[in-house]
């Protein structure tokens, strides 16, 4: 195995290659992806030329229009919506037609389409770039949603995604970005519907969304200092969602927490929440705690901003909570 | 290229196939034999007709919510239309898609319930056709209320800077639902807007079904020839109710007297028997077989199934599926 | 009191009536609102003329630009979307815009401005015609969110929404448009964040949303008949959400459960659930029970159409569920 | 009417503290002093500076994400924006809005984060206005990738349906982001697709402070008078990068160089000596005011403490609101 660490821009690029080159009907569309303005999707423009790497107008609605349109007439493109937030203007054809059709046509229809989407709160760029809308995709039918949290995760997703015949929205936390970790040379696929576990632990059971992962992960160190061993799993796809390997764990855990960037209210851990309460409540001892942004847009100071979104801190005490040590 | 005979009787008997098909589905509707409110476009028949007319099985085609017109065009039969607004096992969607007609192999493409929602789609298809080298053209027919959609321009503009094979057929039928166009429409005519985008336009009699179909294979083949997208406008009148239950009597009936001297299916025959094409025999038996067809097609579609309520489950997801 | 009754859509039409001689900002906009495709809006435009109740062109998004933008300059418009699914068309506008500049705008603005919009399945529409959409509004910021069950509570929140500074969307079940019910004829007001228990009942507590409050209502009847009391609440409003109300039933019954047309994935009664969770876990002598649409697009044949969405009897089922007399 | 010299040096005074704002803004983002990545318009300063000169203070204004200029232009000081971009205490939101610049007692209205949502709204704001007699006029300003977005043709289509006190104001810079507009826009104008909704347009030197400000005061006299919409297209050339951190190299140094001779605040300082309305010591002590005004801006807002985390919570509804 390589020990080769790139940055999750780099993952996603190379898995942008490595499809464009499988699959001559993948492309790409979005604003200004030949430059590539987060660097995604820099340079395969000189690789795949400008057929398969289109600048599209600014208007997010039309270019998911467009395609579905392809999609569904034998390409499989990626369409880049450059901040998360954008989605709500393609909400129309994303939740309505593109995850109704395949099953409405009674199977004569597919839509195998991406929505790569850089997104989620870096400070200081204001309320309508900086949301985690990713939940907003879980009550409407036929969609997949994927949330990478690592290069390895964003690789071996996006290849998956790309490959699937279904729209798959495709999160890309813009904290995460540059970040670097290791990926190997070899090819790989991560299935959809497959969590990770990214830290062992006995005593609780913590779901992490996103780049609250790596919160997680510092949060589950400070508590081993403390003696509590947390278990730390990322879903990386929140539809589908793997529910058995959650359940694994709180079957020895017997305690849940989850926690999530985008809003608690109507929120992924509302959907887990709500899930363990359906399916394992003789499996736990405390009440799942949930944990996510208030209910209010996001200010643009960054001091107001942190105020908005769960922190290490609050994810240590989240997990005190759910063992009874703290109210 | 002139329509030639054989070609104009086809689409002739077509129209009279959409007027007849329509007329006995709205029995059907307010019989609540069938379950949705239709929409029909009695007086509009030629649109539809003539500019699915000449394209090829595998052009892409976004019809309209109103009547049957381009889908009886472009192939659909009235048997594979009325399981569908029945809601019957034996549709080609086994029930689920209703009156947002569909059939993927002979290019009947998605109507959104959403109007407006086709645009970005129908420039997606253009896309992928000129990606893949196909030669295909789409078509996107829609009407003059839905020009006001947000994705119209936009889609205008993409088709116009990638010169892709589509081409924007708006059936002006001069009414929106319950009110006259001009109350929703700023302007007279929608297909100046074209170029705006520098997309070339032209606006066409649509109660001629000889002009719509020359203009539309004009188009077309000018499209597939790389000539880039282009609008047409077709000027008619929806002579009917906007929908099944409509209250009516916001149409002044001279217009509609007006525009029923100019029914496109009457012009057609008298066009015909002046020129000796076609004779009184051959209307009767044509008649007589489109009324047979359809009287079949509805005893078809009464006899079948209700599909079954465990196939809900099926084919949520592509590829296997998920579970709800 | 006054035992006149009158239908859902005439008890609509009188909020709009007197609250546009109340007050000379309320407008109405919206596709066909002067001829009034459902009823709600019909005949306004002969007491209020055509400056008061606008036809639109048909465009949801710019459409509910415009009434944001007219609510923030000092109007109460009043948008009719035609059917609820067209939400999605507008979403970029009410999630994104609408429910935010209050907030971060720091008070400056107001967006006093209502959403009405007939939705919910009804046999034979299809797919993009009858979907239940209310719980996509929970996860975004600033809006509220009613969903009347009778005439009479649609009068009281309509004029309530209406006077409300905020965005409000207004879900009315084409179920129950031609519904009669008892409307008082002196003036009253529904507060929204008033939940209603609409029959008591000691053993379970059942929350149902807009149309399936009745087949709440009927499943209680029959269960009543098996010896079972089933204590009915409407929330009215999914956002604000009247906790108390259900705490105080649930205090009584220790059983919960939570019925939706909309789909039960990402729902409401997800939210619900994990707010039980969250709050009342204590209280809760069996896990929650949520019923709710599948995670499927609604096909169009009515026999199909209602396998998706829960009924009666599944409601019945839920109940005994949570009682631990059925799996 | 011509535009006489005290409004005019008026513009340029407003010109000149728009270009020295945005050049400490930009380097004080760089020195990350300033958390967002601004956007700033060397060159095109003539553009919101001009539109905004003739409208009163109640008039509604809805500007563009890039640059100073309207926002100067309406009547907003360097430390308003200042403390907005630091995100401090002091700022008019308390740190909440950040580069969406608002301050609505003045009519600068929202600048959404989403480019083209602002269409709607300017539809709206003028409707009010027209509802309630009031004589406000709206401007729409926005740049020509922004005319792309799916509500421009339907605002368009509403401002003439309804004949609205709305100004729709065209920035054409000749890029967006990292390409030639000519990628992503079909046309070399803009201005032209109003006539496809009924609505006249002119096409405006946008580098000619005078030309700007006239066109502008005749279409929103116009407006104000019950004439309606128009649309406004100024050719102008963005001279910077798209973004701070933006890596450049994609404008044609020849093309950089030839707009910059054609800058605005140099031509206008130059007709103005030219026609012995300002003079050289007026210059520099204009120079002078201006960087002291903003030495004292930049240093409030750096002396300015950033806001309590507790008030996250104000505010998310009106009247009181809810918890969260
Ligand atoms: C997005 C959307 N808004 C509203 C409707 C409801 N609706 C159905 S038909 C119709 C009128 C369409 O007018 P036009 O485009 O002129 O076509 P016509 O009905 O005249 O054939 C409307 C508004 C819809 N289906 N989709
Ligand atoms: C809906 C939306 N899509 C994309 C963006 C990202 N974005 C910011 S500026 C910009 C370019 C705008 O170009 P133009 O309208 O010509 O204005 P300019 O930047 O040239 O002033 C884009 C695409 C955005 N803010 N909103
Ligand atoms: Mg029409
Ligand atoms: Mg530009």
């Amino acid at each position: 195995m390589s020990q080769r660490k790139i940055t999750f821009i780099q993952a996603v690029r190379e898995a942008f290659q490595e499809e464009m080159r499988r699959d001559e009907r993948v492309f790409v569309l979005g604003q200004d992806v030949q430059a590539g303005i987060f660097g995604t999707t820099s340079g395969l423009v000189r690789e795949f030329g400008q057929e398969r790497v289109i600048n599209t107008p600014i208007c997010e609605s039309a270019t998911v229009g467009a395609a579905l349109g392809a999609a569904m007439t034998g390409m499989r493109p990626v369409v880049q919506i450059m901040f998360g937030d954008f989605n709500y203007m393609a909400m129309e054809i994303t939740a309505n037609q593109a995850g109704q059709w395949h099953y409405i046509s009674d199977g004569a229809l597919r839509a195998p389409m991406v929505i790569e989407t850089p997104s989620g709160a870096r400070g200081g760029a204001g309320y309508g770039h900086s949301q985690s809308l990713e939940a907003a995709f879980i009550l409407p039918p036929g969609l997949k949603v994927a949330v990478p949290s690592t290069p390895y995760d964003a690789k071996g997703l996006l290849k998956s995604a790309i490959r699937d015949d279904n729209p798959v929205l495709f999160f890309e936390h813009r904290r995460l970005l540059t970040q670097r970790g290791p990926v190997p040379e070899e090819e790989y696929l991560i299935p959809l519907g497959q969590a990770d576990v990214k830290r062992e632990g006995r005593d609780v059971t913590l779901v992490a969304v996103s780049a609250t992962v790596q919160k997680a992960l510092r949060a589950a160190e400070e508590l081993s200092r403390r003696g509590v061993e947390v278990e730390v799993i990322d879903p990386r796809t929140l539809v589908p969602l793997d529910k058995e390997t959650i359940f694994r764990s709180l079957q020895k855990t017997y305690r849940l927490v989850v926690v999530e960037e985008g809003r608690r209210r109507g929120g992924f851990g509302a959907e887990l929440s709500a899930t363990a309460m359906d399916e394992w409540f003789d499996y736990l001892d405390a009440p799942v705690q949930r944990l996510g942004a208030i209910s209010a847009p996001l200010p643009y100071s960054p001091v107001l901003e942190a105020a908005c979104i769960p922190s290490e801190e609050d994810i240590v005490h989240a997990v005190l909570r759910v063992l009874g040590e703290e109210e | 290229m002139p329509l030639e005979n054989g070609k104009l009787k086809e689409l002739y008997r077509k129209m009279v196939t959409v007027r007849t098909l329509e007329q006995r589905v709205e029995q059907l509707v307010t019989a609540a034999r069938i379950p949705c409110s239709g929409h029909f476009g009695t007086g509009q028949e030629a649109v539809g007709v003539g500019v699915s007319g000449p394209l090829r099985t595998d052009d892409y085609l976004f019809g309209t919510h109103r009547g049957f017109a381009e889908y009886i065009g472009k192939g659909m039969t009235p048997a594979e239309i009325l399981t569908e607004y029945y809601g019957k096992a034996t549709s080609l969607s086994r029930g689920r898609l209703g009156q947002h007609l569909l059939k993927v192999d002979i290019g009947v493409m998605p109507l959104p319930s959403s109007l407006g929602s086709e645009f970005g789609m129908a420039v997606g298809a253009a896309l992928s056709s000129k990606l893949r080298g196909s030669g295909q053209v789409a078509v996107n027919l829609f009407g003059e209320g839905t020009a006001g959609q947000a994705d119209f321009g936009p889609a205008l503009e993409m088709a116009s800077l990638w010169s892709l094979p589509l081409i924007f057929a708006c059936n002006n039928n001069q009414y929106v639902e319950l009110a006259h166009y001009r109350n929703v429409v700023a302007t007279e005519d929608i297909a100046p807007r074209a170029a705006g985008y520098g997309v070339a336009y032209e606006i066409v009699d649509g109660n001629d079904i000889t002009r719509v179909y020359e203009a539309t294979e004009r188009a077309v083949e000018r499209a597939r020839n790389g000539g880039g997208p282009m609008l047409l406008e077709f000027k008619t009148y929806r002579r009917g109710s906007h929908y099944t239950g409509d209250p009516g009597g916001y149409q002044p009936a001279e217009e509609i007297a007006a525009w029923a001297k100019k029914d496109p299916i009457d012009r057609c025959r008298e066009r015909m028997l002046a020129d000796g094409v076609w004779s009184e025999a051959e209307e009767q038996a044509l008649r007589q077989a489109v009324q047979d067809e359809i009287d079949a097609a509805v005893q078809f579609a009464e006899e079948s199934p209700y599909p079954d309520p465990a196939t809900v489950y099926e084919h949520i997801y592509a590829q296997g599926g998920m579970s709800a």
